[in-house]
């Protein structure tokens, strides 16, 4: 992989100044330490649980159901999406359903989950996919109907239809638009599977972020919060940022006009 | 509500002529939810104004407290642990007990458990992770000679919501769990089950403290006469409580109403009550040995942490002493 | 097959096609009763007024539009959806954005599933005949509108269509470059006798190609005359015995223009 | 307002049926009764909250919070957007610090608003705010930067430049593509809300759902629930969704090809 | 202002313009220093291969690309932004597809705070030349090509500008069209005495309009020859005695076709 230096000089400077600030902070005493504590003290917290392979456990064991979840949520969802799109009755009541379903908080499935399916794995991945598969419904019958129609009828014309047309113009012409919504899919994804392991207290990140909370010990709470920013952010940065600065290099957006 | 607090940031100077008190719908605050539902705490306090806050959870409770947006609150006794540890003894002071007892360890009637050699294989809830039943919970399985399956025995613990225990009970997906009152009538009740253990048989005189009164050192040290006001309130709401029972299961049930929609029906209330008790004793050696237990399990760090200093009754004993009513060692 | 009994080896048969549009404050009749017949190998060019609907018309005949009334007979049956036999040339390119050129022109071969390397033989062969073989690899906002018309028409041709419908394929093209491809387009329509219909404003490229020119009238369209090009090839725009069928061409089309005008008032 | 005939029937169909199947769930007992109650329950626990106001209070209270948050959120996120745009260094790394800030769930920022602002309405504003204000950032700055340049290009040549360009040319231009974001963002409002009315504790929709939860009311939760999915489904549809077959018509994008 | 003392009255110079462009396999020299000078009030037409760069020139003459070297000097200042003074028509349209044919008009007078009533009234008197009254309240995507081209001339004339760079403008138009707008354009440039630079493939349109034609090489272009167009006004297209200077510049334009061809190889 190709190591951008920019970048990296960027990330460096940013989280230089972040914890420039926050040293500050602590030491002004503005807030209470142990609601605030040192940048020092969080570190320790992350030694300890690196230590103690609960970190990485914990991120191993949640980033497996997110990605398994999410990888569900985007099948399925594009699925329902491509189907709401060819059944236009369908896809209007399922649109707006979507968004109906879309404003459950993950709290809400927890007690479905558990019921339909138990407390477990599966069910967690019930939560997950329940709160990101919708962002991936909506986001995909939008964009694949923001297509401009003058590529399908080229398309159309030049023979393909159904699985040719979804895969050689549906998926490359909605994908800027596409990766909007995958990241905020993602997003989703990340609330809940958060959401239900501090709810149904299963190992993981969200609940070592929970623990943390129980025991008042917020190095631990910062130190998860901070894991969590930088999977989301490399995630990004390797993944969806990348495919997007290609795909708009392609199509001719990424001229500095 | 204190919405001007959004650009005073958090003065550490507290007012004298406000107390800020949290705490939760719960039965076991129940005089904070009469007392400060009805205005007889407004009323003993005079014209120091009671700001209450509510809270469903000891974390929220600890932060707001640490944060000063509260002054006093109504707690359980593991975040009270929790946060006196956490800011090294100088952030919070308990000051009074408000209930003992409250829990029960209910097993499913079909999960053939008949005692304690029963527990092979098995798995129990708590409602929440290192908190007052889960620490009893794995004290006892200990105690009796049981691991845990993350400490490489055949029993699971696993801590979950109480309004999720009642369903994974029915789905027989767990045999028993340890939870506090009102939920061990409630699954009494609704889940087919029985009480295998009331907690208070594991205490000396029956007696374990489940909630209590922190207050925050600042607030303490510069207010102490609004603190003994608040604490004879505290005192003559228990005192009325246990001695007009009936009257008070309607009060309490009025005010939970208010606070939240909700009542709990009145043969739940009655049973529950039955086997805890309202109070102002903080039952000192109860937190100390669940401290303790704690620690052993492996809940309060590498150290063994000293908490002899939690505590600071003297605000309480006078206020006994003006009473007549027996002191607090 | 089904027209075995049919003599006149009819391709391709407009009947009475009518179209209208919705705007916001009225509505548009765009064609009125459009006849045509094409016989096979006939290469069919259409001139009319801006406006007057002849690329709807195209987009009807390639089955992307439908009509109110009125049908399309293609090979003897009405035609109800596209075909990779009846390939159209869009007037706005309509190039894939997520392609490179190449990849446009083999767009259509991919999808007809022929192997890769007949795929990249096929596309080379017609960039080249374009003279874009240089920008094989690039994207499509790389390039000139003229280059991007000239793959818009590689993208056809490599398609080797029974029917090519084209809409003013050339108009983005330079004098020069242009009459290249006249040249080229009577060759291919020769060797390969295909039909076509190409619809264009340039009077001159339509005598130049046509076996008949076609004038639709203002709009509300109808075909208000045929005129044939009986004339040796390959032709040249320069030649000037061309010039008599241009002014025919002309003169049916003249009056149109100023329908238009008055309308407008 | 016209009313789309087809609309309500399909809605109509679709709550029919929905409640049909839930019926027979019901009946044939697949589920204990307390974790599923029947729609008669729940209607009565609807009844219960209409009657003693609790629910319109809690709609009103919610959706007070939830509108002027999300407002702020748009009008900032919106900002931020823009800035990245602007500046494209600030653009490439915040872009990724969004995405790292957008994965954290809201019950991560409740500590933090309790910290800093307090157990107030301004302290929910604020959990609502931090978890949708980033989608909004990252859609905003995706959308515009798909716009076709050769739209600006054309605005800038007329004159259009600094507020007047964005004004007549960014946000018509980038719409069809922020209306997906700012669907999505709304749904994070909404999580974020129901999230810290429930950890906060405090009067609203999420606290009545938190309730039906404590007291282990199933029917009241599920009441909620449905409260919660209406309110989503109608300001899609009479809000977001209309807004965008608005624009797809002027675009020429729905056409039934 | 500044030119007071230049008596050249010199409007518009590009000074050695050179543009590349990164292909994914290689780098494309587009302009290898064009040099034109354009007094104020003249009208330049410009034809040259497809692909050669002429597109390129104008969008760096109206502010909208910057150059590796060389500069656009504007009443006496190099250019390094877009300034409603220089006015583009694109060749491929650029309409908004948000807005209304009438306010797509209006757009840049809009932009500069005009009043609405007077807005209104401008674009109605150039939609009405163009043909398009009935039309106004339409959006783009239901005009025909052809139509789409006239609001975007329209658009540009609203904003009557002082210098007017015309991309191709009359490519999409029928003949006749065409022919009704070429006096048109002759009208307005010699009441209003604009500056027009214009773009065109079509060699019979660049001598009807332009006091000079200037023909570009092939790419890497460089201004190849500057031809007078020293004859009375107005013309029309039929007039005999301008097929000498077409004559003249495609003399100077075959061989650029050839040499891209070669190029090609
Ligand atoms: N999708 C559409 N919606 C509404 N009206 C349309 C649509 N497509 C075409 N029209 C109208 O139909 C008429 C014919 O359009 P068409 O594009 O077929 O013209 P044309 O003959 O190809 O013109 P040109 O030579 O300018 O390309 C025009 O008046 C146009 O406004
Ligand atoms: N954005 C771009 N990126 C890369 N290459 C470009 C870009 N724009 C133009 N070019 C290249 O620059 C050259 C000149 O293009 P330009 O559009 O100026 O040609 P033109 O003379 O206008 O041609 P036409 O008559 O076909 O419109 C072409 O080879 C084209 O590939
Ligand atoms: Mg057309
Ligand atoms: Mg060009």
């Amino acid at each position: 992989m190709k190591i951008d230096l920019d970048d990296v000089a960027n990330a460096v400077l940013f989280f230089a100044v972040f914890i420039g600030i926050w040293q500050l902070v602590f030491v002004l005493g503005i807030w209470p330490k142990v609601s605030l504590p040192s940048p020092y003290a969080v570190a320790e917290s992350f030694a300890e649980v690196i230590l103690n392979y609960t970190l990485f456990t914990g991120i191993g064991i949640t980033l497996g159901r997110l990605v398994i979840g999410f990888l569900i949520s985007i099948a399925l969802g594009t699925v329902i999406g491509l189907a709401m799109i060819k059944f236009k009755g369908f896809g209007k009541t399922m649109s707006s359903i979507s968004a109906g379903l879309l404003s459950f908080p993950s709290i809400a499935w927890v007690p479905f989950s558990i019921l339909l399916i138990g407390f477990n794995d599966a069910g967690i991945l019930f939560v997950v996919i329940m709160s990101s598969i919708f962002s991936i419904t909506i986001s995909t019958y939008s964009s694949v109907r923001n297509i401009p129609p003058i590529y399908i009828d080229a398309a159309r014309n030049m023979g393909a239809k159904g699985l040719s047309l979804f895969l050689h113009l549906t998926i490359p012409a909605a994908t800027p638009s596409l990766i909007i919504g995958i990241r905020q899919g993602w997003s989703f994804a990340w609330h809940a599977i958060i959401g239900a392991e501090i709810l149904m207290s299963i190992v993981g990140l969200g609940h070592i972020l929970s623990v943390g909370r129980e025991f008042q010990d917020m190095g631990l709470v910062i130190a998860s919060m901070i894991t969590i920013f930088t999977i989301g952010l490399l995630v990004d940065r390797l993944l969806l940022f990348k495919l997007e600065e290609k795909i708009r290099s392609r199509w001719g957006l990424s001229s500095d006009r | 509500s204190n919405s001007e607090s959004l650009f005073s940031l958090n003065d550490t100077t507290t007012r004298a002529d406000v107390v800020r008190i949290g705490y939760f719908p719960n039965i076991n605050h129940a005089q904070a939810v009469i007392g400060l539902g009805n205005g007889d705490f407004q009323k003993a306090l005079g014209n120091v104004k009671v700001e209450t806050q509510i809270f469903n959870a000891g974390p929220s409770a600890i932060e707001a407290l640490f944060a000063n947006q509260i002054d006093v609150t109504y707690v359980g006794s593991n975040p009270a642990i929790n946060g006196y540890i956490k800011s090294d003894g100088e952030s919070l002071r308990i000051i009074a007990g408000a209930a003992s007892g409250g829990a029960v360890f209910v097993v499913r009637n079909d999960a053939e458990i008949n005692s304690v050699d029963d527990f092979s294989g098995k798995k129990f809830s708590s409602p929440q992770l290192g908190n007052t039943q889960d620490v009893a919970l794995r004290a006892y399985l200990l105690k009796n000679g049981y691991k845990t399956t993350e400490n490489g025995g055949n029993v699971e613990v696993i801590p979950v919501k109480n309004a999720d225990i009642l369903t994974l009970m029915l789905k027989k997906e767990i045999d028993g769990a340890w939870v506090p009152e009102p939920w061990g009538a409630k699954l009494v009740k609704e889940a087919n089950s029985r009480i295998f253990l009331d907690e208070r048989d594991l205490w000396p005189q029956g007696k374990f403290v489940t909630a209590h009164i922190i207050v925050s050192t600042e607030y303490l040290k510069n207010h102490p006469d609004v603190v003994k006001k608040l604490l004879a309130a505290h005192v003559d709401e228990t005192q009325w409580i246990n001695q007009n029972k009936e009257e008070s299961f309607k009060v309490f049930n009025a005010e939970l109403e208010k606070l939240t929609g909700k009542t709990i029906p009145e043969d739940e209330l009655q049973e529950a009550f039955s086997r805890m008790e309202i109070t102002y004793d903080p039952v000192k050696e109860s937190l100390f040995k669940s401290a303790s237990d704690a620690f052993d399990i492996g809940f309060l760090g590498d150290v063994r942490p000293d908490i002899s200093g939690i505590y600071d009754l003297k605000l309480l004993n006078e206020v006994l002493e003006e009473k007549g009513l027996e002191q607090i060692p | 097959m089904l027209y075995a009994g049919d003599f006149q080896l009819t391709k391709l048969e407009a009947k009475n096609i009518t179209k209208y549009f919705q705007h916001e404050t009225h509505r548009i009749k765009a064609l009125d009763g459009i006849n045509l017949k094409v016989e096979d190998g006939e290469f069919v060019c259409i001139v009319g007024p801006s406006g007057c609907g002849k690329s709807t018309f195209l987009r009807i005949v390639s089955g992307l539009d439908t009509t109110e009334e009125g049908e399309v007979i293609f090979d003897g049956k009405p035609v109800n959806t596209t075909s990779p036999e009846r390939i159209l040339v869009f007037q706005e390119g309509a190039l894939f954005p997520w392609l490179t050129v190449s990849d446009n022109v083999e767009f259509g071969l991919k999808i007809a599933g022929v192997p890769k390397d007949e795929r990249r033989e096929i596309s080379s062969r017609y960039l080249d005949m374009m003279q874009l073989t240089k920008f094989a690899n690039s994207y499509t906002y790389q390039l000139s509108t003229g280059m991007k018309q000239r793959v818009a028409i590689a993208r056809a041709l490599a398609m080797d269509p029974d029917v090519l419908l084209m809409d003013e394929p050339f108009a983005a093209l330079d004098a020069q470059t242009r009459d290249l491809l006249l040249v080229e387009m009577q060759l291919i329509w020769e060797r390969t006798k295909k039909t076509i219909i190409f619809v264009t404003h340039n009077v001159a490229e339509a005598v130049v190609l046509g076996t008949k020119v076609v004038v639709f009238s203002n709009r509300p369209s109808v075909v208000k005359k045929e005129i044939v090009i009986d004339y040796r090839r390959p032709r040249l725009v320069e030649d000037q015995n061309l010039a008599k069928f241009q002014q025919d061409v002309m003169k049916e089309l003249r009056p149109e223009v100023k329908a238009g005008s008055k309308n407008q008032s």
